[in-house]
């Protein structure tokens, strides 16, 4: 039958087609309905999974005309056998903030990856970009042209700022100490040079998180991880937090034991907090959300460095300004980032990131060279090793000191 | 050619969220006073002025056919006027204003094969990568397992009867797309075998001494071959990372029999209660075995259920390990404890017990 | 020749400590069954027997004359007959049978010069080294400034008012004999000017590559001077921690106008309650200012003093910082916070603030 | 006047014999009435003080014969200026377990040091030898062989082991887990070969302590710590906790809530101890020394590693058994010590103490070499980055492994 044809037989990939998950095989699936590309990824899928290996070529550079970002070349080791697949190239695509769409828009997007691409996606990758996975070569300037009519353009990849990313934040969250959405669309748009032209010594990913319960996984995936915060006491609505004692709620355990700096006291009747010992964790107010709320001074904390393992082992962002307001045009941070940025495109080595560049050229020079006070809240501690550098000494002459 | 780069637009960045918002969100933005989870996937936000949002979320196998968004398209035009969102974890998001929607949309959802919940202390959607479907460097399927092991704990996903939020995440190679380093159970796809040195394309395709420096071990060293500039890999000193590959495709390391998955557990990324942690190693290798991957799935369920017994409300994977100590952890899985366990990279001096606190 | 190599006895140990140990301790050895401290410097251990051990703990300056020692001998003869032992932080233990004996010996002890004290919650006796007493390799003196330090804070040595333990300890360079790197407040000899090598003599003295290695940053490099092999040093790369001239006389660092000291706080030994951990540190330097070191003597006890108001009941330095956070420890003291408290050493990653629980 | 010449004018230095605090310029000068060069030393050290700068140089190989290690050399860079310590090395004598002392022993010392040296001694020095602190080098073998006729022999210098101390332990304290004396004793005469004639690549400490308390300071100083614990109950004296009650201890705050493990609770009557989670950290024993005691199993951990910072930065010691019996002839522990001792001797690298060796092997390779099987309790945690070596792969037959 026609059918049979068209769509290969996968009986490995079937079992993958049960299960009461929603199955990616059947997605495959319905998309080989249209797309050959889609039923040659079924066929080389299937294989993959009889051999355990995958099938596909490292990298290869295509992309846009005047990007150097936003595409994953990709070639398959069987281009004879599976013609329909020999190219199969991703285009990241930069979401909307806080990825809300309407049924419109996504759809206009459906409409182009039919004629353009495999039909299959990813919503979303996880720097948090639409993926559109497989097209040809030859399809890459018709998709810009028309994505980019659509109002939609690329994402980056490579060594260059990627798509930045951020929780919900105020959309729908009432624990946003800022407009992680605003920041981000903000961001992005300050940028485009950057995300569209690597420039730099390696990637460099933004995340914005609206609070420290930190939706968006910004200390361990961003080398900037920009996280909401407050100052001054947490807002109780004391009825609220009896309220919750109703419920069922044990306030001492539930709450005040968890309380990592110990600086809530419950007495049956009110809950006191010692706000001047809060390290503004979220736990209380994840528990009592209807009693509890940050305070009303907000803000971020922005940390510096998270990735992934390669090479040094993997890193978590830490500490470079403790409190920022955040408010637009957002100069202060972007002024940081500017001195950031610049510092490590020009000292940075081929494929460090700045997370690694820092530990590299030390913290404490680092912040020399961007202009930034050290200060204790940038460390879990002071050094324990007494291996302190001093650039100048005193010579014969005690007034004179050497360079 | 001159005209094409003028009609070209560039730069132009995504569309600005403003248009996407339902426009309850618009009219509260920033201004949520709480929330409450109604059931499990259903929540609603309360507005300073009232107004109530009903979020109902669903699972998703992420790699989705545009049959498949249309799909979800056609619900949100029928139940959320037209709105929708993902969530961070690759979840699908319908914004109702109408209660009375809810029900129906739930539904309807379930009899299209999308389950609802992965809220609140549940197990989440699994954030995962490319695999075999997409990209070079895979030592193991991604979608493959995520699908395996969802279906074994989607039980998980569908009510909140954990002790805590679970985070998991699969990741096919150690370049770890996603934040598999940092969750509650991490699947991490590792090769085994030191690369395999093409020798005739290697020194027309790579830089010698980039590949010499990509190698955290030095295994990688200059040698000439035939009189060609080329490298050789010590293979005692490698470690399988991968990063030669990534810089020089002549030297690819998958290899169907040595290819397989470690597990990773007790990491986590919200400062509430403790700070971020990383993952550590639970279980150094277990076999590809698609389609089902049921070492794999067997072991992750095995760590959920023993975490979901012992485990105190609120206290994540690893806080739960913080509190009994590794060696209670191995005690209660069963899992093996093997000189694998044991740092020795960078910072390994720090990760020996040094102290006479023991707890076993 | 034969002869007195015959005679001679080699590897024979020390005498056995049963020798030395007074009835009272061999009878009830191991058989111990509790202590209290009865006043500062003044304990009893009580046997199962029901024996009553009293220990008078007096400070020394531990570099002892011979007669010092015969009057403490003489001491022993008349009170605690004949016996007597030194602690592992160098105090003087007179032990006691009788109890009518203590005041008359805590009185003879006190005429002599030597206080009664350090137990309890106290300040103890000061673990040092040599200095410029005897060492090649000192930035700093040890005993002048234990004994500027001490006589500051003997108050708090015959007194039991601390929250708990206070350790002293100093070493005056980077080898840092003594666990001064584990102390709650440690004083550190440093040098701050690079080697200042000795071109004529070091081809001779010293082994080349023994000194390039011996560098922990790599600054020591190999170079051929006027013909002869030897080796220079990169300046900028210097942290002067004295290695190199551990292993190549000709390589000194020590330099009148350089030279000085650094304070180190919150480290510990004992398992009670939290595990050990190392100081860290709180002043980079500080002059080397002889006889009285007035700045050193000042910083310490301002440190003591800070820590005394505001630590809880069995809070020790690093405890009591641990609770408060670090800066609120700078605020405190008024210390400031400088780029060389920040790590950039070897394990410097892990020493950053890697949450947002920020202590400010 | 002939006192004003034999004893240096020193007003630097006789601002350091005021004060409340015993003197050690008091010492000196004492030890000048008698000796020249102590005399010498109140010379070169009041120099030292208006200079700022040491006069010793840089060590001499000095030693008495058949032993490599023991003696200190130290020559004077001021020769001419203060011949009577052109000559001031140190000799380390090993001291008795636990440093207790008759005065008749103490006396004989005295004496020695009168006729041979400057009368100058450290009681003791760091690491628990007496010190005779300063003697010429023709003295050497005469002050050897009266001190071998005393019954003292000299400590480690240079890379031996070196000079084993302890904790004071069951001699008088009630905590003691083992006989620290005694296994100190032992493991010295054990290893007297070793202490006198340095064979290794480094030095090598060994220290003892009874209980967690450590009061020798072992896991911080002693590259084999031996650290006293138990297992079992913590044995309760339940009368002896209520009269504390009624000395004003408070039971919660002082006890329960500083128990690391929070595993003890207290209602108002009873002290109750989960002792399954206790972790044995003796703080609740510390406070409670008439009512509580150890567990009656006893036994030590023993722990390896520890060291000052050069190179590598200072580092403590980690355990490595767990739980070991300590009875004579201590055994285990010897043979333990013997296949640590041989490996890092062939093995490690010139001037590398054996925790960083371990480091740089591997710990897990390192129990492989020794025979140790790995154990959970050995680490903090396993291991965070993704570096895991394999020593075999499978080739293309799969059950045939390569080597
Ligand atoms: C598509 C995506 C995985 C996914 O399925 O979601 C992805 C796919 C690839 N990543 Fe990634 N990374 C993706 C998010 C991440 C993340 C997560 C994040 O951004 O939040 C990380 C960890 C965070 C970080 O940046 O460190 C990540 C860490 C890496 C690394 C390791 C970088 C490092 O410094 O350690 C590499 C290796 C490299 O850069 O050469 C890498 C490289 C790659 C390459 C380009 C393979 C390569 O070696 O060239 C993969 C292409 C696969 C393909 O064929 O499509 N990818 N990669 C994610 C991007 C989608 C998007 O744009 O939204
Ligand atoms: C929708 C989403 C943000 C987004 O922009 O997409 C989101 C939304 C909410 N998060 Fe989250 N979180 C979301 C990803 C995360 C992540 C990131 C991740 O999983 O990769 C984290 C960090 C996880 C970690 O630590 O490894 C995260 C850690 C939290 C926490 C802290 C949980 C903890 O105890 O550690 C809370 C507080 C709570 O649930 O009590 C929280 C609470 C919430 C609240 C209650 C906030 C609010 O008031 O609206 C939201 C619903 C909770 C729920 O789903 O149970 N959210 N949340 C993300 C949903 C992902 C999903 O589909 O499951
Ligand atoms: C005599 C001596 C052992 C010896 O063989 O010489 C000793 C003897 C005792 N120690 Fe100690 N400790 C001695 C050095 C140490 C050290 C080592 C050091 O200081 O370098 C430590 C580790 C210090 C550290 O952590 O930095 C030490 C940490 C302790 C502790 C734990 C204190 C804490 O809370 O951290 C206790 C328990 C207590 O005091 O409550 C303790 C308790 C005791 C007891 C009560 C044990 C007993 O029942 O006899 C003894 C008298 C206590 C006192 O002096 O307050 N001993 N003790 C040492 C006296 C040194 C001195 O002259 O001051
Ligand atoms: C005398 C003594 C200091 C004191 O005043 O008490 C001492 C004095 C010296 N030590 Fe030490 N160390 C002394 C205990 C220590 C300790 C403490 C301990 O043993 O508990 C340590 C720290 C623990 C450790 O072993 O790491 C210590 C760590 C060092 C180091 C650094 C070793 C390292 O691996 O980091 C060196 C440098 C070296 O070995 O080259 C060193 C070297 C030296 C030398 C030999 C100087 C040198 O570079 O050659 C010093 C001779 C001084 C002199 O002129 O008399 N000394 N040394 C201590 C030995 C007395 C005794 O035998 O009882
Ligand atoms: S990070 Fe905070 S503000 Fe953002 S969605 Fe999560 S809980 Fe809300
Ligand atoms: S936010 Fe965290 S630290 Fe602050 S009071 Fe609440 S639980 Fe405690
Ligand atoms: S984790 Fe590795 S294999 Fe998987 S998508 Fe990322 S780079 Fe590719
Ligand atoms: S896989 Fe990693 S460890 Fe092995 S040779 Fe390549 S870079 Fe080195
Ligand atoms: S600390 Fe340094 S200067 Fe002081 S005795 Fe030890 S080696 Fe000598
Ligand atoms: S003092 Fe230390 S850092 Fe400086 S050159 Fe010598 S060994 Fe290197
Ligand atoms: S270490 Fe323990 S056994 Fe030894 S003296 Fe200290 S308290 Fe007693
Ligand atoms: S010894 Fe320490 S851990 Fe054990 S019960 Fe007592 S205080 Fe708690």
């Amino acid at each position: 039958m026609g059918d049979e044809k068209k769509i290969p037989k996968t009986p490995k990939l079937d079992e993958l087609d049960k299960g009461p998950w929603p199955s990616f095989v059947r997605e495959i699936k319905r998309a080989a309905e249209k797309s050959p590309m889609s039923r040659g990824l079924l066929g080389v899928l299937e294989r993959s999974y009889n051999e355990k290996v995958g099938h596909w070529k490292h990298g290869g550079i295509v992309g846009v005309r005047g990007y150097g970002g936003g595409v994953i070349g990709r070639y398959s080791d069987l281009p004879e056998e599976f013609p329909d697949i020999a190219h199969f190239h991703t285009i990241r695509v930069n979401q909307p903030a806080g990825w809300f769409y309407t049924s419109a828009a996504l759809r206009t997007i459906c409409d182009l990856w039919e004629r353009h691409g495999s039909g299959l996606t990813n919503l979303h990758g996880s720097t948090g970009d639409i993926i559109l996975l497989g097209t040809r070569t030859e399809e890459l300037e018709p998709i810009f042209s028309e994505l980019t009519q659509m109002g939609f353009d690329l994402g980056g990849s490579g060594s260059d700022i990627r798509t930045p990313s951020c929780c919900v934040g105020p959309a729908r969250c009432e624990w946003a100490c800022y407009d992680t959405l605003g920041l981000t669309y903000d961001l992005t748009m300050h940028y485009q040079d950057e995300i569209h032209r690597p420039a730099f010594p390696y990637k460099f990913k933004f995340k914005a998180a609206g609070c420290p319960n930190d939706c968006v996984a910004s200390i361990a995936r961003a080398d900037l991880s920009i996280i909401g915060t407050w100052k001054g006491p947490i807002q109780v609505d004391a009825a609220a937090v009896t309220a919750y004692t109703k419920d069922g709620t044990d306030i001492q355990a539930d709450v005040c034991d968890r309380c990592p700096s110990k600086c809530m006291a419950w007495d049956g009747k009110a809950l006191t907090i010692a706000n001047e010992w809060c390290v503004r964790c979220m736990h209380c107010i994840n528990v009592l959300p209807t009693a509890l709320r940050p305070g009303p001074e907000r803000g971020a904390t922005i940390l510096v460095g998270a990735k992934a393992p390669i090479i040094q082992g993997a890193m978590l962002s830490s500490v470079l300004v403790p409190f920022m307001k955040m408010e637009p045009p957002y100069t202060a941070l972007k002024e940081l980032v500017g001195k950031m940025l610049e510092l490590w495109a020009e000292e940075g080595k081929s494929r460090e990131r700045i997370g690694e560049f820092i530990q590299r050229v030390g913290l404490g020079n680092f912040l020399e060279a961007i202009g930034l006070e050290p200060l204790p809240e940038m460390v879990a501690h002071p050094r324990e090793n007494p291996y302190v550098f001093y650039e100048e000494y005193l010579e014969e002459e005690p007034t004179e000191a050497k360079a | 050619m001159a005209e094409t780069v003028a009609q070209r637009k560039t730069d132009i960045g995504p569309p600005h969220y403003q248009k996407f918002l339902p426009p309850i969100v618009k009219q509260n933005y920033g201004q949520w006073r709480y929330h409450e989870i109604l059931r499990p996937g259903v929540m609603v936000h309360v507005a300073e002025s009232g107004d109530r949002l009903y979020t109902v979320r669903a699972g998703s196998p992420r790699l989705l056919s545009i049959q498949t968004i249309r799909e979800f398209c056609d619900l949100a035009d029928r139940y959320s006027g037209g709105h929708l969102r993902f969530t961070s974890r690759n979840n699908i998001e319908f914004l109702l204003t109408d209660p009375g929607t809810i029900d129906p949309l739930v539904a309807d959802l379930n009899t299209r094969g999308f389950p609802v919940g992965g809220m609140a202390n549940a197990i989440s959607n699994m954030v995962h990568t490319q695999g075999w479907v997409h990209c070079h460097s895979a030592a193991t399927d991604a979608s493959g397992i995520v699908k395996a092991v969802m279906d074994e704990l989607i039980g998980y996903f569908t009510t909140m009867k954990l002790p805590a939020k679970l985070r998991l995440a699969l990741a096919c190679c150690l370049n770890m797309c996603g934040a598999v380093h940092c969750s509650d159970i991490a699947i991490l796809g590792i090769h085994r075998r030191p690369p395999k040195i093409d020798q005739d394309r290697l020194p027309k395709v790579c830089e010698i001494p980039s590949v010499v420096a990509s190698c955290p071990t030095a295994a990688v060293r200059p040698k000439r071959i035939d009189g060609k500039e080329t490298v050789e890999v010590i293979e005692e000193r490698c470690m399988f990372c991968g990063n030669c590959y990534t810089v020089c495709p002549a030297m690819p390391l998958a290899d169907a029999l040595n290819d397989g998955v470690s597990i990773w557990v007790g990491g986590k990324v919200s400062n509430a209660r403790t700070a971020p942690m990383f993952s550590k190693l639970a279980i150094p290798y277990l076999p590809n075995n698609p389609p089902r991957w049921p070492e794999v799935v067997e072991a992750v369920k095995h760590l959920v259920e023993v975490w979901a017994a012992d485990a105190k409300k609120y206290e994540r994977m690893g806080e739960w390990i913080q509190r009994i100590g590794w060696p209670r952890f191995f005690q209660k899985t069963g899992i093996p404890f093997t000189k694998q366990h044991i740092d020795d990279f960078r910072y390994a001096g720090l990760s020996y017990q040094r102290s006479v606190h023991i707890k076993s």
